[in-house]
């Protein structure tokens, strides 16, 4: 068990590397992805940026169970969880917005244009970052709470968000899967690889950063024991040795 | 349920009371939302036939950020002497207070854009080409929506540092989806050119998942220490 | 209201405020109608118990139980008056306490008028109570801690800015209210004022409770 | 004269010393700043050609936003357990302090506006048309037009007995010219289409007259009661 | 610094809030070098007569004269400490210390560490002046007022929520600093901690003097 994470890292290292390779094509074997024909080797990016943002999309949801869980239930694991999703999935989504308009500008002419899926994403990733903003600066005992009651909002914007901006002009291509596009299977194929090896690479990060977490909460907690107790189980002085109180109460 | 509205009521004629004493709030507000008209309105020709197109977006953005700076204000008075302590360790609701204060809110920034409108029919001799009655649902519900979530948010940002800041960080993406019904509702009836049906949909869905969201949350916002 | 068993239990209360814990494993019972005065140095901790038994601050971990509720649900049993005032400055007092009452569902501004006289203060001051002395402000704090006749009153300093001759008027109300059957806890620095009130003596020290006494001696402490 | 400048010195480097300890002030800004400015694209189609014209407005109106969201703060620092006293007994004069509050606010106004300039420039796919030079000197004089007497404006509401003179109302036509300044400057420069030279006089003018007309008060403001 | 002539004079002050006066013609004349002890029920007007000295509160009528200069203009020789700690809470006690010294154009550290050491705290503590118990921010307070070396100190209840212990401390350094020929002014309600420490005491009633006693007892009164 003690094992299990070392282990996951390689093996989604070695996944990362050869879906790197299926998409880019550097090392021809077979399956990599085919160039694409009116846009070039550009469409590449095509294999980061939409597991990208399926991976972006599964964080906020867990973040949002984990946020109700959280509400119903006071467990501090899922406080962690929340956390730790809610981090990575803005990581995720910045590679979105990062990766969409480098997209964009050789074939839309254009970095930025106001449509349902940009725009959305936008507002999706706003909103979370107010998230992360407001646990960084509230510092009660209660910024869990806070900051779960922030996630349900968010969660309870987004559909809005989606239905106020419907019907954009929009520029942006149809969903891959269930939205009628066609496309290549091999590069379906490439793009399917793609998302694994980010779903165990956002995995992999949450894992760790998760491990901190519970560190840092376990750290907490015995310097709160420390405080609570001095040398020898006696009452530490009300200052403890951080805190030096007045001379004349020593 | 008789009692949250009771508690609410006087909770709201408390505030309405001392606001009418002080009336410094009130004065601040005046001068910089007919600032913000002013400046609207020295900045672009307001004869232009294009104004009208503009002119939804201009609104409301000067009502927006009027309500963050009213908003800000909100808690202000509960915060000093830690009223808030005494309202805390009573058996009254939260959500009365929640209300009360919403409601407060409400009427305070509904009279700045009395104020207001005014001034932009003035400035950029407005004629509405659209069914003009609508507008009144758009603004009440449009005011709402800005509202509800802002006092909300306000008495989030309480409980973190560097308060005022925090209030539109938390307010606007959220709301985003309020603020493009707003401006489109406001733009299609001015201009005349589409039905402002679909907007105030979504206003008033908006409005009713939010006020539905505040309730049930606010209680765990005031208990947070 | 013949409670035997204790009207108030603290057990193994912990309050942590960051990596300093403020209340270090208090665990105490109180019984009904009895006045306690909590003494300690500054930093002891009694602001941060009594803001615990008034449901203002969640233990970080232990439980308290206030006639065998949470403080939460016991809140119309309580009433807290905090070293700030818990009074709107811009308000007269009677204005203050109407409002409260409507909080408590008190009807009626009859209530108000009585606990305002019962302090010692005039109903009819039009003043806001910003502009009142401290000793002043101080007062109208108690009455508004008493408006709704609880049965348990947490009194933080309530007598610091008073005048020697209201404080001894203040703890002849307070011995008033004790013997009809109320529960009072009163944190203060003067002690001496409560010699031959208080019940018992509570003294804290750095976040623990460490002695209760009958008598206000206490050798090796102050 | 040098214990003025010294003073104020160490009253600015305090208040930056204190702003920046909640370390994520700064972060909290760029935040701040680029939600401005995705309401406003919200409200105000950045594609349409028209956008060139009042674009020059709508800077100035987010930065004034901006600078209200500062202002208020200016002073609460100093009320928190009547610091201002403690000012009020020491020999330090009245104008360091007064100095030291106005250069801050223009520091911080001037680095939300360094964040949002450039959010402007991407979203709305600006190009200067004419002198771009001279959009700083103009940027410049208008902060500091919006600052000197929003700070002085913010410490007169602090004093009770001096909220009743109605100032607020007394300064909202007083800074009509600078803000006819800012925005039409701003806008011959965007547009290309006029020379700003008039409106920098004005702004120029209208900052030294201000500035002074503040230092001679301040002192007034602060020992009122 | 051996002034026979009264180094405070104060004639005839009035002050009037709105209409209300909380000072009604105070008439009084205080020598160098004693330690005079204000003593008066909640609302005499002893918290506008120190901010009257201290130059805060313009008198509605009357004369102020300290070292024969005005308030304002005596501001060198005068320590204000108010009810209010008049310190950023947001700040640690030596950094509040650093910056009031600046105000004073006092260079360097070594007297704001020297004061603070002075008032029983530790100059290297980090934690905010917040953060501070009661007892604690009332010291770091006394030593903002006497940062400067003023020759004049007025000081606003510095012993409420002060612990006994710290209470009989802060009077010793009163009593030393007294001893070095400062002019101490100690508004308290807890007169008994000046017993046989004071030089005299000024007892205030509805806005007026009434009596200057040696002693505490002073039949009639109290
Ligand atoms: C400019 C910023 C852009 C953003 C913020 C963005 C955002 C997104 C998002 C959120 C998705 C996932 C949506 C879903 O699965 O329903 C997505 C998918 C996709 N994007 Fe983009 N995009 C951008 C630009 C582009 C450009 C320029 C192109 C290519 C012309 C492009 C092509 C695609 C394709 C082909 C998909 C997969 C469609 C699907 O299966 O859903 N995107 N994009
Ligand atoms: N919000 C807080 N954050 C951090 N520390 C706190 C907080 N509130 C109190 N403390 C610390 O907890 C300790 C106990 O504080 P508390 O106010 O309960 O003391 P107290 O016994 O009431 O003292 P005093 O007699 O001075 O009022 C102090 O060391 C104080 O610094
Ligand atoms: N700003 C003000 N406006 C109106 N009245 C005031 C103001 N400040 C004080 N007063 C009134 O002046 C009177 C004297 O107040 P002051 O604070 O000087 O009393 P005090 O002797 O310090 O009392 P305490 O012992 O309670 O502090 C009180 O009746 C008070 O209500
Ligand atoms: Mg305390
Ligand atoms: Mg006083």
């Amino acid at each position: 068990m003690k094992r299990a994470f070392p282990i996951f890292a390689v093996l989604t290292t070695l996944l990362l590397v050869y879906a790197l390779n299926q998409a880019l094509s550097i090392v021809h074997i077979p399956g990599v992805a085919p160039t694409e024909r009116t846009m070039g080797d550009v469409q590449r990016i095509f294999y980061y940026h939409v597991p990208s943002a399926w991976t972006t999309f599964l964080l906020f949801s867990v973040n949002l169970v984990a946020s109700v869980v959280y509400l119903i239930r006071r467990n501090p694991v899922a406080d962690a969880v929340a956390v730790v999703t809610g981090e990575v999935g803005v990581v995720f989504c910045t590679v979105v917005l990062v990766t969409g308009p480098i997209w964009a500008r050789p074939v839309w002419g254009i970095w930025w244009t106001w449509d349902v899926r940009l725009t959305s994403t936008l507002v999706l990733w706003l909103i979370y970052v107010s998230y992360l903003v407001l646990r960084r600066f509230s510092d009660s005992a209660q910024t869990p709470v806070l900051a779960a009651a922030l996630a349900v909002f968010g969660a309870l914007d987004v559909p809005l968000v989606y239905f106020s901006i419907w019907f954009f002009r929009t520029q942006h291509p149809q969903p891959v899967i269930g939205g009628g596009g066609s496309i290549d299977p091999r590069m379906l194929h490439v793009l399917l690889i793609n998302w694994l090896a980010f779903s165990c690479f956002a995995f992999l990060i949450c894992w760790s950063r998760y491990r901190l977490e519970r560190l840092r909460r376990e750290v907490e907690e015995a310097q709160a024991l420390e405080s609570l107790l001095g040398p020898e189980g006696v009452p530490a002085p009300a200052a403890g040795s951080k805190m030096p109180l007045p001379r004349g109460q020593q | 349920m008789n009692s949250l509205w009771s508690i609410a009521l006087a909770t709201l004629a408390k505030d309405i009371r001392l606001e009418w004493r002080s009336k410094d709030a009130l004065n601040s507000m005046l001068f910089f939302s007919l600032l913000v008209v002013v400046i609207f309105s020295f900045s672009f020709d307001p004869l232009a036939e294009e104004s009208r197109h503009i002119v939804g977006g201009l609104i409301w953005v000067a009502f927006l950020f009027a309500a963050v700076v009213a908003l800000n204000q909100t808690w202000a008075r509960e915060l000093r002497n830690q009223v808030l302590d005494a309202y805390r360790v009573s058996p009254a609701p939260a959500n009365a207070l929640f209300l009360a204060k919403a409601l407060g809110n409400f009427i305070f920034v509904s009279a700045l854009e009395a104020l207001m409108t005014p001034l932009f029919v003035i400035f950029y001799n407005l004629r509405v080409l659209g069914p003009a009655w609508q507008l009144l649902p758009i603004v009440i519900l449009g005011t709402w929506a800005l509202v509800v979530n802002g006092t909300f948010f306000a008495a989030m940002s309480l409980r973190t540092r560097s308060r005022e800041i925090m209030l539109p960080l938390l307010l606007f993406p959220i709301s985003i989806p309020a603020v493009l019904g707003m401006v489109n509702a406001t733009t299609s009836i001015l201009t005349g050119e589409a039905s402002a049906h679909f907007w105030l949909v979504l206003l008033l869905t908006y409005d009713v998942v939010f006020t539905t969201a505040c309730l049930g949350f606010f209680g765990l916002v005031l208990h947070a220490e | 209201m013949t409670d035997i068993p204790p009207i108030i239990t603290v057990i193994n209360v912990i309050k942590q405020f960051g990596r300093f814990a403020a209340l270090r494993g208090v665990t105490a019972e109180f019984e009904s109608g009895k006045l306690y005065a909590i003494l300690g140095d500054n930093g002891a901790g009694k602001t941060t118990l009594l803001r615990a038994l008034a449901g203002l601050a969640r233990p970080t971990r232990g439980e308290i139980a206030i006639l065998g509720k949470s403080p939460k649900a016991a809140c119309r049993d309580l009433g807290y008056m905090a070293h700030p005032s818990l009074l709107y400055d811009e308000m007269s007092g009677i204005e203050n306490l109407r409002y409260f009452a409507r909080l408590y569902e008190i009807a009626g501004d009859g209530r108000s008028r009585q606990v305002i006289r019962a302090v010692g203060l005039d109903p009819d001051l039009t003043r806001p109570v910003g502009q009142y002395s401290q000793g002043m402000r101080q007062r109208m704090s108690l009455a508004r801690a008493v408006l709704h006749d609880p049965k348990i009153l947490l009194l933080d300093e309530p007598f610091s800015n008073v005048d020697v001759h209201s404080a001894r008027e203040m703890v002849g109300l307070l011995k008033a209210m004790r013997d009809a059957g109320k529960t009072i806890f009163v944190v203060t620095h003067q002690a001496s004022l409560l010699e031959g009130v208080a019940d018992e003596f509570v003294w804290m020290q750095a976040g623990q409770i460490i002695d209760r006494t009958k008598g206000l001696s206490r050798m090796g402490v102050q």
